[in-house]
C-alpha cells in the first residue's frame, strides 16, 4: 500500500505534512490557492495585528553571506479585518491564521474578525524577535501568555496553535505555560535575534538594526527545540525553522513534531520546495515501510 | 569568496545626469549589473534610507551599469540625491527578462518605464524595423529619446514622443498612438513598462489583435526574492514570476490594470 | 604610515586581533606556538577543570549539512594541574587559561595552579551548552556568576573574562552580573545548543544527543549579542562566533568588539585563516585611512 | 545535494570476512571510499557506540571499500560485531597520502597497520621491485599475506613474515629485519604503518642512511578534521598535517616514538 502523507496536528488534519510558515508569501488568497496546489498541506498567514501595519522600512530582508536570511519585516500586514474579508471566499485551502498582539483583547478582536472564514487553526505569534511589545516580548512574559491563551481558547472552537522561538526567558517555560492554559498545538521556532553590519557603509543592514535569521543555519537550533519540547511534554508540534529537503522533514519527525513549516527555503529553491518534501518523504516511508507519518514521530527519542 | 547575489554588493556612483528637473541617471561600476538581461531589475539600497527596485539602465561604457531615478517620494528621493563618490548598494539582478522576437518591434515606455525598453534597444537584430513610443506629461519630462535614436542606428526606425499637453512631438495619449499603429500594422512584438494603465491598455490593444505582447509590472517590493510576498499580482509574485508577463497571462490576471498592494498589503484600486 | 594590528582589551594587549578560541586545538604548547607563528594574537586554551576530563564518547564533532560544525566534546581536557606543568615553559605565546567549573573554590584552586605560569588572562567559561552542572548552567545562575568572578578576581592579577553564550536566561544579565562584579572584559559568543538526526539510523548524531553549533550558521547572532552588549554596557569584549573572513572580523570590530576569536574556521581553512584575517584587516584599515583597531570599534552604533 | 564529506554517510555492510580470530574486514559500497589514496583514512560511526579512526582498505570490486578491524576496547569491537546488513556511518576520507617512490620498495606494516599498505600495494608500477614485510606476533595473528602476494604477482616481489614466537615465517621482530634489509640494499622508498615502536624502529634504520621513509602516525582522534586537538604530535595533527610524515620530519619530533596523549589530553609515554 502507497504510505500516506496525512498526518494531525492534535485535532487538526493535514493532508500533507508541509506547511507554509508565517510571514513568507502570505498576504493573498490567490497566492495561498497556488501554495496549497504546489503541495503545502497548509498555509499560516501573515502575523496579523488588530489595525494594518506598514512595517519597517527597506531593507527589510536580505540573503546572509554564509547562508539564510536575516528579514525585519516589522510584521507588516493588512490587519485582521481586511485581511479576514479577503479570505472569505476560501473554501479549500487550510489557512491558518497567525496573529499578533499585546494584550488578550485584540487577540480576541481578531479572533472575532474571522467568524466568517474557513479558519483551520489560529497561530498566536509569541516569538517574533524584533518588533517591540508584540511576539517574543509577549512570550518572554508568563502571566501574559495565559491570558492570551486562555482568552484565546474562550473565543474559538478552531485548535489554537503557540508559536515560540529563543527569547530571554526559557521558552519551555513559555510552552508550559501555553500548555497549562489549553494550548493545542505548539510550532517551534520562529526566527532567532540576529545583525548584519555592512563592512563599506559600517552600519547595521537592516533599517531596524536587528532582525531574525532564518533557513538553514537555525535548524540544528530549532530541531534541538523541538526535541527538548516532546522530551519534556505531551503536546503536538509543528517544526520550523531552516527547513528545506525531505531529510531535514524527516528529522523533525523524528525528533518529536507531527508536521512541519517551512519559509526560507522558498527564498532559496521556490515553491516546488513543497512537492520536493512531498516526494522524498513519500520514498522514505516507502523504504521504512511506514504507511503514516505519525508512525515515525520522536523516533529519535528512545536513543 | 564567490558573491552572493541575494547580497548587497556595496558600488561607488561615479558620473550622475540629469535626465529631466526630476529625473537622473547616476552610473556606478559592476560587472554582473552591466550585464543584466533586458528587463531584470535591482534592489537598490540606500544607506540609511531605504532599498528600491529599480531597473537597470545601461551605460555605453562596458563594466558599468545605472540607475534612473525620478524623484518621489522619501526612497526615490534619496537615491536621486546620491552625489559623485557616494555609495549605494546593489543586490540582484532580479526578475525575468523580455521575449525579443525579430521583425517589426513596438516599444512603449512612460517615465522611468523608459529603462529597460533602452537595454531592449542593445539587443534589437540590425534587421528588426523598430518603432519607440515615449510617452511624457510635457516637454520638460521627456528623456531618452536622442538615446533611443542612438541605439537604433543601424536599424530602420522611429522614436515617437507623445505628450500629454503637446508641449512637444505628439499630442496625445501614447495609448492612443499605440492603438492606431496596431490597428494599421502588424507588429511581431510588443514590449510596454511604465505606468499600470498606459501598459493595460498596451496589451489590450495588442493582445485583442493576436499580437505577442509583454508588460513589466511594477509592485510593492521589499525583497526582490520571492519571500515576502508584498509584490503579488493576483497569483503572482511580480519579482518572482516576472516582472515580464506576456498578454496571453495578463488578460488573465484580475488585478492587472485595476489594483496593487500599498505598504501594508492592503489591495487598492488604481 | 603602516596601520597596526595591535589592540587591547582593557588592559590586556596583543598585537594581533584574532585569537584561537577555547577548545580548539588547545591541548598543546607546540601547538600554541604554531599558531602564535601563524598569526593568532593570542591562544585560548582548552576548558580546563579541576580534575581530567575524558569528555564523552565518539561522535563527539562533525560538520553540518548546510554549513557550520556541531560538537558536545564534553570538555575533555588534562585537568588545571597537568596543563599548568605543561605551559610552564611557555615565554612568547601570549595564552588565555579557560577554565570550567561548578563552584567558586574549583577556579581558585585552578588558577593557583598557574602560578609559575606566564598566563595573559583568564577566561570563564559560563557558557557551555551541552555539559551538566557547568558552562551555561552556571552562566544561567545569577548568584553563582556573582561569586565565582568574585572569588576569581581575588585569585589573580592577570585580566579576567567572562565568556557568555544564549542558554535559558537573558545572557545581558550574565553579563551585567559578571560586570558588577569587577570582570575585566565579556567574549560573546559560545556555541548555541542544537542537534542534528542521522535519517538512516534515526538517532541523534552525537553520542551526547545535544551539542553545541558553531560556524557561519552563528555568526550573526554572535554579533549581535556583541552589538547588543557594547550598546548596553561599557566593558571591552571579544567577539565569538562564526568569523572566518576579514570582513566578518570587521563586522565585529564595528560592532564593538575590541579583539576577536575563532575556531570553526580552522576546520573550514585550516591555520592560515588568521593570516588572511591579519591581511585582510590591514588591507580595510589602509583604504578607510585607520591607524588602529580601536578607531573603528563601535562604529556601527552610531546609526 | 553534493555530498559533503564531513558528514556522515550511511552504509551498509555487505560482507564480513575473518581475517584471524580477533581481526576482520567488513566490506560496503561507497564511490568516494573505494577510491581513497594510499594513507587516508575515515571516521567510523558505530551507531550508539563511538566513532573511530579507521584506514580504509580496498576491495576487489570496484566502487566498493572495506575497514578492517581489530577487536580490543568498546569502540573497536562494537566495528567487529557488525554484521551482515548492518549500518555504519562514514565520513572523509582524511589525511595526506603516501607519497610513493619508484624502484626498489619497502613496505613494513604490523598489524592493522598493514590496511595502507595493502592500498599502497595497488599503486606500484609493474617496473617497482617491491618487499613487504608483515609482523605479527604469532601464526594466527597473520593476516594479508596472500592478498599482498595476490596484488604483486606482476612485480618482482617478497612478502616476508615475521612472528614474534617463531611460529610462522621467520622468527623475531619485524626491526630486526628491516634494520638488516636496509643495511644490505638500498631502497628508494620504505614504508610503515603499525605499533609506534615499530614505526620508530624502521624510520631510524632507514632516515639513518638516508633512505626516504614515510610511516603514518595513529593518534587519539576525536573530529578527523583539525579542529579537536587530540591528535597532536609535538606541534603537528596527525589528522590534518598527517597521518603520513616523512623520516626528515619525524627525526625532529620529540613526542613521535615516545609518547602519545590519552582521551583527556594528557601525554603518556609508549
Ligand atoms: C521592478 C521595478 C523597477 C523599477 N524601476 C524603477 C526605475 O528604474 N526608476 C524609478 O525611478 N523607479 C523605478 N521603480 C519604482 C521605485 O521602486 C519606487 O516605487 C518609486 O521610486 C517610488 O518610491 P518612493 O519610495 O520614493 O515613493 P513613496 O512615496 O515612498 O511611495 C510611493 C509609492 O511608491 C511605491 N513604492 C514605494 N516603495 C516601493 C518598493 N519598495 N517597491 C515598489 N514600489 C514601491 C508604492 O506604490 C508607494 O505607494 C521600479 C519599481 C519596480 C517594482
Ligand atoms: C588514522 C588511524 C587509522 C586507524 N586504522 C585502523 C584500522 O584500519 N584498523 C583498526 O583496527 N584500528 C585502526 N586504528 C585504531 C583505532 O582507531 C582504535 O584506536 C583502536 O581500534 C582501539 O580502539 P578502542 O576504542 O576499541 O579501544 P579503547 O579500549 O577504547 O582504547 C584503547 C586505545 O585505543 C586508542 N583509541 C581509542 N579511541 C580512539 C580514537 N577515536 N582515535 C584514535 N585512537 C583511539 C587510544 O590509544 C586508546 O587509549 C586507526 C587509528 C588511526 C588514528
Ligand atoms: C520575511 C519573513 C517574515 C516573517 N514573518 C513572520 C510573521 O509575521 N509571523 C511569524 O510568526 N513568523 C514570521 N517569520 C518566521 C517564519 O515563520 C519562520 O518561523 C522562520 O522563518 C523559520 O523558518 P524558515 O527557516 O523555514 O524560514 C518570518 C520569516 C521571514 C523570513
Ligand atoms: C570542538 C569545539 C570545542 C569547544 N570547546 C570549548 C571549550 O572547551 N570552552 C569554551 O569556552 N568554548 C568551547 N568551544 C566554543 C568555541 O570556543 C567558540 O565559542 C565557538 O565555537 C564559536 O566560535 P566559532 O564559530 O569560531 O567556532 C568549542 C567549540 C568547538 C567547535
Ligand atoms: S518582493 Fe517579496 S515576494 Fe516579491
Ligand atoms: S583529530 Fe581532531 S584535530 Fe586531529
Amino acid at each position: 500500500m502507497e504510505p500516506s502523507l496525512a498526518t494531525s496536528v492534535g485535532k487538526m488534519k493535514l493532508d500533507k505534512p508541509a506547511m507554509l510558515a508565517s510571514g513568507i508569501l502570505g498576504i493573498s488568497l490567490d497566492v495561498f490557492n497556488r501554495l496549497y496546489r504546489s503541495g503545502a498541506g497548509a498555509v499560516v498567514t501573515k502575523s496579523l495585528s488588530s489595525e494594518p501595519w506598514e512595517g519597517y522600512p527597506n531593507p527589510t530582508i536580505f540573503s546572509v553571506n554564509g547562508g539564510g536570511w536575516m528579514n525585519a519585516v516589522g510584521l507588516s500586514n493588512p490587519g485582521a479585518s481586511n485581511f479576514a474579508k479577503m479570505i472569505e471566499p476560501n473554501q479549500d485551502v487550510p489557512i491558518i491564521v497567525s496573529l499578533v498582539g499585546s494584550i488578550p483583547k485584540d487577540f480576541e478582536m481578531m479572533i472575532n474578525e474571522f467568524k466568517n472564514c474557513n479558519v483551520t487553526a489560529f497561530e498566536l505569534n509569541l516569538s517574533c524577535p524584533h518588533v517591540a511589545k508584540v511576539g517574543l516580548e509577549v512570550g518572554d512574559d508568563p502571566e501574559l501568555v495565559k491570558k492570551i491563551v486562555t482568552t484565546v481558547k474562550n473565543s474559538t472552537t478552531a485548535p489554537v496553535i503557540a508559536k515560540v522561538g529563543l527569547g530571554t526567558t526559557n521558552y519551555l517555560n513559555t510552552v508550559k505555560t501555553a500548555i497549562d492554559s489549553g494550548i493545542d498545538a505548539i510550532t517551534a521556532i520562529n526566527t532567532v535575534r540576529a545583525m548584519a553590519i555592512d563592512v563599506e557603509t559600517q552600519r547595521p543592514i537592516l533599517s531596524n538594526k536587528y532582525g531574525g535569521l532564518s533557513g538553514t543555519p537555525i535548524k540544528p537550533i530549532a530541531l534541538r527545540c523541538v526535541y527538548e519540547i516532546s522530551s519534556k511534554y505531551d503536546i503536538p508540534i509543528i517544526g520550523c525553522g531552516g527547513i528545506s529537503t525531505w531529510e531535514d522533514a524527516i528529522e523533525f519527525f523524528l525528533a518529536g513534531a507531527s508536521a512541519i513549516q517551512l519559509g526560507s527555503a522558498i527564498g532559496d529553491n521556490w515553491i516546488n520546495v513543497f512537492d520536493d518534501i512531498n516526494k522524498g518523504v513519500l520514498e522514505y516511508m516507502k523504504q521504512k515501510n511506514y504507511s503514516t507519518i505519525e508512525e515515525m514521530v520522536g523516533l529519535a527519542k528512545k536513543f | 569568496m564567490q558573491r552572493n547575489f541575494n547580497h548587497t554588493t556595496i558600488v561607488t556612483i561615479e558620473k550622475v545626469v540629469d535626465e529631466t528637473p526630476t529625473v537622473r541617471t547616476l552610473y556606478f561600476s559592476d560587472d554582473i549589473m552591466s550585464n543584466v538581461l533586458p528587463g531584470q531589475f535591482a534592489m537598490v539600497w540606500i544607506p540609511g534610507i531605504n532599498e528600491l527596485p529599480m531597473s537597470v539602465m545601461i551605460s555605453n561604457e562596458s563594466g558599468k551599469a545605472a540607475f534612473t531615478v525620478r524623484k518621489h517620494g522619501l526612497a526615490s528621493t534619496g537615491l536621486f540625491n546620491i552625489k559623485t563618490g557616494e555609495k549605494i548598494g546593489v543586490r540582484g539582478p532580479y526578475g525575468n527578462a523580455f521575449d525579443i522576437k525579430q521583425g517589426k518591434l513596438l516599444l512603449v515606455g512612460g517615465g522611468t518605464g523608459l529603462v529597460p525598453m533602452m537595454r531592449l534597444l542593445t539587443h534589437v537584430k540590425p534587421t528588426d524595423d523598430v518603432t519607440v513610443l515615449i510617452g511624457a506629461k510635457s516637454k520638460d519630462e521627456v528623456f531618452f529619446e536622442n538615446l533611443a535614436n542612438d541605439l537604433l542606428t543601424n536599424n530602420s526606425h522611429n522614436v515617437i514622443v507623445c505628450t500629454d499637453d503637446g508641449s512637444y512631438g505628439e499630442k496625445g495619449f501614447v495609448t492612443d498612438v499605440v492603438e492606431k499603429l496596431v490597428s494599421d500594422t502588424h507588429f511581431d512584438g510588443v514590449y510596454t513598462c511604465g505606468p499600470e494603465k498606459m501598459m493595460y491598455k498596451t496589451v489590450q490593444s495588442a493582445h485583442s489583435r493576436g499580437i505577442f505582447v509583454q508588460a513589466s509590472l511594477e509592485r510593492m517590493m521589499k525583497c526582490g526574492v520571492g519571500i515576502c510576498g508584498s509584490c503579488c499580482v493576483g497569483e503572482d509574485l511580480a519579482c518572482k514570476d516576472g516582472t515580464i508577463f506576456d498578454g496571453v497571462h495578463l488578460s488573465q490576471n484580475k488585478e492587472f490594470g485595476y489594483s496593487h498592494r500599498n505598504k501594508a498589503g492592503i489591495l487598492e484600486d488604481y
